[in-house]
């Protein structure tokens, strides 16, 4: 299999998913990595959560994986996605692309994590000292 | 017709939780849109929301069945 | 410090360099991962050999990295190459960026492995079964 | 002037060594360049080079000293 997509509740292997996709045939991996971060237009945030509608977000995240392949020389793909909640520096999202040359590894790695963020049926709610937000979710 | 609809991240909190039954006049995408947002106003507040029919995004002509397995998606945020 | 460069003979670290960059203010990191390929213009590579000019190239590599933090908001920036023979799947350089928001991150990154290859004095000899080449030496 | 040139990569097979002495007319590095070139006629072959003086690219017009550490810089293939 040239393509790896999971949503897990367990935190994300980082090296692991670079492992899987490295091959003899690449030349260059671009690892996107999204962490958790502290604030959010200068509130302080204390804590993520992350819902997924999994069947469903598996499968738009399969459609993005097959566009990458069709638009780019890609060797393998790896997308692994974290719910439930998650504190300050963890990892939300890992985005791994192999290649042959660099050009094709990053400019898939950024169209899979910029479709995924438009597509794929995943819900994170921010939460803060003094309430909490679904992101995105109102004008 | 009645359906079971499944409601994630805000549409959750404003369904009131995970699924609700509905029973609604006519059998489209748009006619059960209509029926929500008549009963939950709070929906036409969100920046946007999509109906998926079977894990697909649906159009608001998609004709829905009894079998299917219909969610009300909320704008996206992950990754 | 905000920026982390290193030459070195021995295997790169790769879930140390992400440890590195990663900060609190983080939102995106992108990673670079550079990997020796089996084969180049159809032709079997045997393993590839580093040489570098080290003041100067950490000196370059310093530069590169002034840079980056003056065109686009980086939190932290590493650059590990490695030196010494390399076989296939090893990793002869590592990228790690961080930032607030991934668009930077990408575009940081980018722009460092596409300016090392440019102006960095390292060197880079491909050994097939017939023979070596000094890459890029000649038109 | 008398200059020790570093040499790297293909520059090294070249000049047959890591560095190399050499006592040259002029103090510049297109003097230092044209006396390499005539000695060492495959450094023309190169896609290119430049030197280097203490660790910095340095120009046709940059004038040399004995104390300064001078490199030729075959073109670079790292990453």
């Amino acid at each position: 299999m040239t393509t790896q997509i999971k949503i897990s509740d367990q935190p994300l292997e980082i090296q692991s998913c670079i492992d899987w996709v490295m091959t003899p045939q690449s030349g260059g991996i671009d690892v996107f990595i999204g962490t958790v971060r502290n604030s959010t237009k200068g509130k302080k945030v204390l804590r993520l959560e992350f819902e997924a509608y999994e069947p469903m977000a598996i499968k738009e995240m399969e459609k993005i994986a097959a566009l990458a392949f069709e638009k780019w020389p890609v060797q393998k793909l790896l997308i692994h996605h974290r719910t439930g909640t998650l504190e300050v520096g963890e990892v939300p999202v890992v985005i791994a692309v192999s290649c042959a040359h660099r050009d094709a590894a990053f400019e898939a790695c950024r169209f899979v994590i910029d479709t995924l963020k438009q597509t794929v049926p995943i819900w994170k709610k921010e939460v803060f000292e003094d309430g909490e937000t679904w992101v995105a979710a109102h004008p | 017709m009645k359906a079971i609809v499944l409601a994630f991240g805000i549409a959750k909190d404003i369904l009131g939780g995970p699924d609700i039954t509905l029973d609604f006049p006519g059998n489209t995408t748009a006619d059960l849109k209509s029926v929500l947002e008549n009963q939950f106003p709070r929906l036409k507040q969100l920046r946007s929301y999509m109906v998926a029919v079977n894990n697909e995004y649906a159009q608001d002509c998609t004709v829905l069945t009894e079998a299917d397995e219909i969610a009300i998606i909320p704008p996206v945020s992950g990754g």
